[in-house]
């Protein structure tokens, strides 16, 4: 157990090494002077304007950039380390600060998906395992098929359309109340859910073969109690394990999805980055995603014990 | 005897049938495309701009009056070509390096599992934009950002089968014959770690097609007049409300296309032992 | 009057390959306080048996006959009925209790479950109840034990567990399908003796299914043989070990360590396509040109053991 | 039968529905608005609410406000200062107005002019640059002196640049102002980064007479010119521009909304990679180029009534200092072909496309993807060029990208947004564009150098214009340095009871009026 938690804390820790040096080299590696573009931010406020020589010198001096990269990076981790992702070309404001503003907006919006597809995967999946081969199994699991093929932006397009233009129920764009939730909630839940479904689906059957579902039988249980007592925990146990791959794949969909809503989160953040080449906010920003994405995977290995006796038990 | 009951049980899968035909007409309009399009794809004529669909434009025209139904037949190869190239490079490369690993073990097998391990711990598609951030957008670049993390799984998959390949008597025969490594790993274990490859392979194709699609839709895939489904939708979406066509048939291609390849996907994976398959 | 009678049970289930009949025309009889075993060579179709009487193969084995219990047919019941019969009146203790056991649920709670469903009593009491019955079976320190995990169990003690289970709620029947399989022999020996106490004190019936002769020389009253789906010898423990009438019965005693282990030549019929004969004849050295083609009935050999054989016609 | 546990599907079920009651009943209570209130939703992000940082928000939002301004007639006029003169060649004096007061109530002195405009050029040298101020100093309470680098008849102008405003120092203990306090119709109320919201209160007290609505929320950010439409549409936002160039129709029919379209001091047009290398080198190949891009079809059929075709000048109609005179290039492929042909470009492997010395004509279009329209002119662009036998790419990716490539054989950039009016005066956009010192595409003429350093000092009007009138002409008919295509015009839209809004072509995109009222 504890030989696991280090080797897992090296692998954090690895991963986020990796991962800050890749982006760095291969950002500062960019075709183009980073002085030109960062002078465009700093000085003039539009990319659509060139700067003097004079402003790009003034960026150089102040930002060290006639260093090499190595010892530029060099200071970057450093600084990082102590919590200093430096400025925003763009804003002139700490990263941490941009990224820490945005952060309850992608958090809210990928744990409220992560819940729906959960709510909503796992018993759609229970009932199709319940009424396998039934029309109700079959519609189930064509819906979630139809659900993981379906591509997201375009879902996003097609539910504004209807929720939000012909039915106003919804607003469409922005962040406030629960109800701005819905439609990006629901966007980006339902390929999760429809994994999440069919996972629960045929680990359920899985489960319902086992042996010890068989015995409860022959202790006289009914089929409701075995469900709910013997099989369902053991079913969730793999479903446990996706929502950390799920939560991931929700991260880079909120990339997406909160253009297309106007929802201020990382993930605009790090698309509107990604255009303005804000250097520093787009290292921030990937070095928050793969620390939620980590963290949420250690709680999720943390709650493992809890469901499935077996792993770590001592 | 394995292999025909796998191929019964693949064609008594309605869905899967369904999704191996789709595809083969997806493939075939591919192929055909410089006869079967009824249009130059790249011909702008700005007087037939954004017609609604009729008989003479079965999908419409988009905004430089190009014909829509003809860049959607075009826009299926440039979708697949780019899809298949995806797989192809990331299956080759992936399994490679799952049966180096699986084969050889030890320090090996231990190195490129913890840089899989720390791979894998980062969301792909952010990964894949940053790749196209830094190194601009187009067709080329496209396929190396989505390549670069696609390999892992195939890598995952392909070094599970290998373990318990090389535990089996037949490979044991092999090396006693005095048969050298590669001849072993290509003609023994590469054979036998297929089936699990295969399923994953057209699962893959479907998610590969979803990546390519939504950087096109976010501007940074393929370049116009190049047509490719996500780009079309991208450059559909300013016209979403007065013209839905432009948006619409991209979007059902790109989704039926992933729904076929799901359906097969999930046929083969059926009708080859669903065990060896590592959950994704 | 027999606890348990039956008759032309037949068990079948759909394969690719064809029909698999696993149990074909069975019939037999335990009587109260009587224990039955049940013995014969792996895949032949003993498992099959056990499970068909408390109707838990899966739905797509089809289960014909008639299997009396206290006068009442249990293939006939329905599931609600039958639910209040099995783990209280019907007991079954399953083989492999590694797997049988929900590796999620402490033992303790999966021996409380039938004291809640059947006797009603609340979770505590319960579970007073069910440390008792590990402390029964002879598990040390039953009170943390019962607080522990199936995984964290021996394998012999997870074995008690399940018989504790199964003699949880004073059953009138207990069928204990392969009770020694897996553990090894000093455990084997303990489990066959706690087993031995068991059916003294609790004075139920029961039926060991299993392929251990020496077990079944152990715990049993009654012996009776299966062969591909059927029964070909039935006979008390004293004639079965004394004098068994059919050649297979012969040959299986002479596999045994103890006698020699000589194996039997040749391999078990497929259970889709059995020989239209005697199911034994292939592999049988009295065989006769009869018993290719002809179908032998179970016989009267002397009374009280019968055997499925030309020989006795 | 004894229940063992309570079911978990079910809790979850209900749970499930709670959230759904939850969300619903929130979104009913989000429709709704108040009497005087305009929600504004904006396609640009602000970042920063430090006028020395903002780009020009807080002056669109009529906040805060500059020393002159400038008229829908493209006329500076008085703000601030009252009135201004020259004082020698190179030096100017402002007097303020004397009854102006910030927001906090406190009377604007010269000194609040000289520490807030000496403050934004410390923090921004590109402001300095812009406005070529060498020193500011106060003469009395309510004067000002500022001696310019250089003769510079433009300062007046310079001074109504949106950058330049003038605002109370009230920094924080890290130097930066969050709460910025100026003189405008409006004030500052608060900027929540994490929403990109900005909410402005009336100024009971402008000097102007207060305006009409109570309260203004800009939404800044909604970048997605469908997000736009649909939160017009749906009611969410009151005003907003620029929604999907095919929408104009349908929100125009929509009975709830108001649908109009201005002209703007932006323009689209085509500029060479490097103009000093083959093949642009040759005039009669940009001549060509200029003969086979049929504007018209591009101003009717792609900006579908947001433009209109450029006559062959880049600056709009309406400035004084415009030539209208230009005969600027009609769109002709016979006559581009000839002179194509005249240059040595002829298709002599017979494959369609034109190759000189067996080097084919082919050549790149960048543009970029902020502005939608642009990639679809470059596609338009490309098939026009096919027909008179130039094979076209087109790449479409970030700014930046392209200015890198600046340097590279056959590039042409298919700009937008180029707006010859962010300084008011004609000395910003031509020194800009023609300059040699200051143009990235090589363009080099001594006499349009002569002619713009001769404008910049020349303080009589008239001769100042026929002056910048003399460089249109060489730039553009003789040299062919740049292809305008066409205008951009803007578009808003907002609910049918938002009256009053003033559109001001001569501001960046746009600026709010302070007479817009709710009915």
């Amino acid at each position: 157990m504890f030989f696991n938690f280090v080797k897992r804390l090296g692998i954090f820790c690895l991963v986020l090494i990796i991962s800050t040096t890749l982006v760095f080299f291969m950002l500062h590696s960019l075709p183009g002077e980073k002085a030109v573009v960062m002078a465009k931010y700093i000085f003039l406020g539009s990319v659509e304007l060139n700067p003097s020589n004079e402003e790009i010198q003034l960026v150089k001096d102040k930002f060290d950039l006639d260093r090499s990269l190595i010892s530029q990076y060099i200071s970057w981790a450093g600084a990082a380390l102590h919590g200093d992702l430096g400025r925003s070309y763009k804003s002139n404001d700490p990263v941490s600060q941009e990224i820490l503003i945005r952060l309850p907006a992608t958090i809210t919006l990928a744990f409220v998906s992560v819940l729906m597809s959960l709510f909503i995967g796992i018993p759609l999946g229970i009932l199709a395992a319940v009424k396998q081969n039934s029309i109700t199994d079959y519609i189930c699991s064509s819906t979630a098929v139809l659900g993981i093929s379906m591509p997201n932006f375009w879902l996003a397009l097609l539910l504004m359309l209807v929720f939000s233009l012909k039915l106003n129920l919804t607003p469409t764009i922005g962040y406030g109340g629960l109800s701005h939730l819905i439609l990006p909630a629901v966007t980006l839940g339902t390929a999760s859910s429809a994994v999440i479904m069919r996972l629960t689906r045929s680990s359920m059957l899985e489960v319902m073969r086992q042996d010890y579902i068989r015995a409860a039988r022959g202790k006289g249980l009914s089929r409701k109690s075995i469900f709910i007592t013997h099989a369902l925990r053991n079913a969730l146990i793999p479903v446990i394990t996706i929502i950390g791959l799920e939560f991931g794949h929700l991260l880079g969909g909120t990339v997406i999805i909160e253009t297309i809503f106007a929802w201020p989160g990382i993930g605009r953040l790090l698309i509107d980055s990604i255009s303005a080449r804000d250097i520093p906010v787009i290292q921030g920003c990937v070095l928050f995603i793969t620390l939620m994405y980590m963290l949420l995977n250690f709680a999720i290995d943390a709650v493992y014990p809890l469901i499935d006796p077996r792993i770590g038990g001592n | 005897m394995q292999k025909t009951r796998s191929l019964n049980e693949f064609l008594k899968n309605k869905a899967s049938v369904m999704g191996l035909i789709i595809i083969l007409l997806l493939v075939m309009t591919a192929a055909l495309a410089d006869y079967i399009s009824p249009y130059d794809t790249d011909k702008v004529v700005l007087k037939e701009k954004l017609k609604p669909p009729s008989w003479q434009h079965p999908m419409g025209t988009d905004q430089l009056g190009r014909d829509v139904l003809s860049r959607i037949i075009y826009g299926t190869r440039t979708t697949f070509e780019l899809s298949m190239l995806v797989v192809l490079f990331t299956s080759a490369f992936g399994v490679f390096i799952g049966i180096i690993a699986g084969y050889y073990r030890g320090i090996v097998d231990e190195i490129l599992m913890r840089l899989i391990d720390v791979l894998l711990a980062f969301p792909s598609i952010i990964l894949a934009l940053v790749i196209i951030g830094a190194i601009g957008p187009g067709v080329f670049n496209t396929v190396l950002a989505i390549s670069l993390v696609g390999w892992l799984f195939y890598a995952r998959v392909a070094r599970a089968s290998t373990l318990s390949i090389r535990e089996k008597e037949y490979v044991e025969g092999a090396r006693a014959m005095g048969c050298s490594d590669a001849y072993i790993c290509f003609f023994y274990v590469l054979p036998n770690c297929l089936p699990p490859i295969i399923v994953l392979m057209t699962l893959n194709l479907g998610s590969v097609i979803l990546s390519i699609a939504s950087l096109g839709y976010l501007g940074l895939g393929a370049q116009p007049p190049i047509p490719e489904w996500g780009t079309m939708l991208n450059d559909g979406k300013e016209y979403l409300r007065d013209c839905p066509w432009l948006s619409v048939f991209p979007g059902l291609m790109i989704m039926i296309s992933v729904l076929a390849f799901n359906f097969i996907g999930d046929g083969l994976r059926d009708a080859i032992d669903p065990r060896q398959l590592v959950i994704k | 009057m027999s606890l348990l009678s039956v008759e032309h049970l037949e068990s079948q289930f759909v394969t690719e390959d064809g029909i698999v009949k696993a149990v074909d025309d069975v019939s037999f009889e335990i009587a109260n306080n009587e224990t039955l075993g049940l013995v014969g060579e792996s895949g032949c179709g003993k498992t099959v048996l056990a499970l068909s009487i408390l109707r838990l193969l899966s739905e797509n084995t089809k289960t014909r006959g008639i299997i009396r219990y206290r006068g009442r047919d249990l293939l006939q019941l329905s599931e609600d009925d039958l639910m209040a019969i099995r783990g209280r009146e019907i007991a079954q203790i399953f083989q492999n209790p590694l797997s049988s056991l929900n590796p999620v649920l402490t033992v303790g709670f999966q021996i409380s479950e039938p004291f809640m469903l059947h006797q009603g009593l609340k979770r505590k009491a319960a579970r007073i109840k069910a440390v008792e019955m590990l402390e029964r079976v002879r598990i040390p320190l039953p009170e943390e034990r019962a607080r522990e995990y199936p995984h964290e169990f021996s394998g012999g003690m997870r074995q008690r567990a399940m018989i504790a289970m199964g003699l949880a709620c004073k059953p009138s029947l207990i069928i204990a399908d392969e009770p020694t399989r897996g553990l090894d022999v000093t455990i084997q020996a303990q489990v066959v003796e706690l087993m031995k106490e068991l059916i003294k004190e609790s004075c139920a019936s029961m039926l060991i299914i299993t392929h251990d002769l020496s077990l079944a020389a152990e715990l049993c009253d009654k012996i009776a043989v299966m062969y591909s789906g059927e029964i070909l010898e039935y006979a008390g423990i004293q004639d079965f070990f004394r004098k068994p009438a059919h050649p297979y019965s012969k040959c299986f005693l002479e596999s045994l360590p103890a006698r020699g282990m000589k194996p039997i030549r040749g391999i078990s019929p497929s259970l889709i396509d059995p020989p239209p004969g005697c199911r034994f004849c292939p592999r049988c050295d009295h065989a006769r040109e009869e018993c290719k083609h002809v179908h032998p009935d179970l016989m009267k050999v002397k009374e009280g053991q019968y055997a499925r054989c030309h020989i006795y016609a | 039968m004894t229940k063992i546990r309570t079911t978990p599907i079910k809790s979850m079920l209900l749970i499930a529905t709670i959230i759904a009651c939850m969300l619903f009943s929130g979104c009913m209570a989000a429709l709704g608005s108040s009497d005087q209130k305009l929600v504004v939703g904006e396609v640009w992000t602000m970042g920063s609410a430090d006028p020395a940082m903002h780009n020009y928000e807080l002056n669109n939002f009529l906040v805060a406000e500059g020393l002159t301004s400038i008229s829908p007639d493209f006329k500076i006029v008085p703000c601030l200062a009252d009135s201004w003169e020259t004082v020698g060649s190179d030096s100017w004096r402002f007097h303020l107005n004397k009854n102006v007061e910030f927001h906090d109530g406190s009377k604007l002195t010269a000194d609040d002019v000289v520490s807030s405009l000496e403050r934004t050029m410390k923090m921004n040298p590109s402001v300095t640059g812009q406005l070529n101020i060498k020193k500011i100093s106060k003469a009395d309470d309510y004067t000002i002196d500022i001696t310019t680098n250089t003769s510079d008849a433009s300062l007046p102008a310079r001074m109504a640049y949106g950058r330049a405003s003038i605002y109370k120092i009230n920094e924080n203990s890290d130097g930066t102002i969050s709460t910025p306090i100026c003189t405008g119709p409006f004030k500052f109320v608060s900027y929540d980064k994490a929403s990109d919201t900005l909410e402005l209160a009336k100024n009971e007290k402008y000097r102007g007479g207060a305006p009409k609505l109570d309260s203004v929320t800009i939404r800044f950010g909604i970048g997605d010119a469908n997000a736009r439409q649909m939160a017009i549409e749906s009611g969410e936002v009151d005003f907003t521009t620029e929604p999907p160039l095919g929408s104009t129709k349908s929100l125009q029919s929509n009975s709830n909304l108001n649908v109009t379209i201005h002209p703007l001091c932006q323009g689209y047009k085509l500029k060479f990679g490097d103009i000093s290398k083959a093949p642009y080198d040759d005039v009669s190949v940009r001549r060509a180029i200029a003969y086979s891009v049929d504007r018209k079809s591009i101003a009717d059929d792609i900006l579908l009534g947001r433009g209109k075709a450029s006559d062959g000048n880049a600056l709009t109609p309406g400035l004084a200092w415009r030539n209208n005179d230009l005969k600027g290039y009609s769109y002709d492929t016979k006559k581009a072909k000839d002179l194509l042909s005249e240059a040595g470009w002829k298709d002599t492997d017979g494959d369609g496309i034109l190759d000189k010395d067996g080097k084919p004509f082919k050549i790149t279009l960048y543009t970029w993807p902020q502005r939608p329209a642009l990639p679809s002119i470059a596609q338009a662009v490309q098939s026009q060029f096919k027909e008179i036998g130039i094979d076209a790419d087109v790449r479409i990716m970030e700014w930046d990208a392209i200015s890198d490539r600046a340097d590279e054989w056959g590039m042409i950039s298919v700009a937008g947004g180029d707006a010859c009016m962010m300084i008011p005066d004609p000395s910003y956009y031509l020194e800009g564009q023609f300059l040699s010192s200051n143009d990235d595409y090589h363009y080099k003429n001594a006499k349009v150098d002569e002619l713009i350093l001769k404008a910049r000092s020349t303080f009589d009007e008239d001769k100042r214009n026929d002056l910048y009138k003399q460089v249109q002409k060489i730039v553009y008919d003789e040299d062919c340095a740049q292809i305008p295509i066409a205008f951009h015009y803007l578009c808003v839209v907002t609910k049918k009871d938002v009256k009053g809004y003033v559109p001001n072509p001569a501001h960046h995109d746009y600026c709010i009026s302070s007479g817009i009222y709710r009915e």
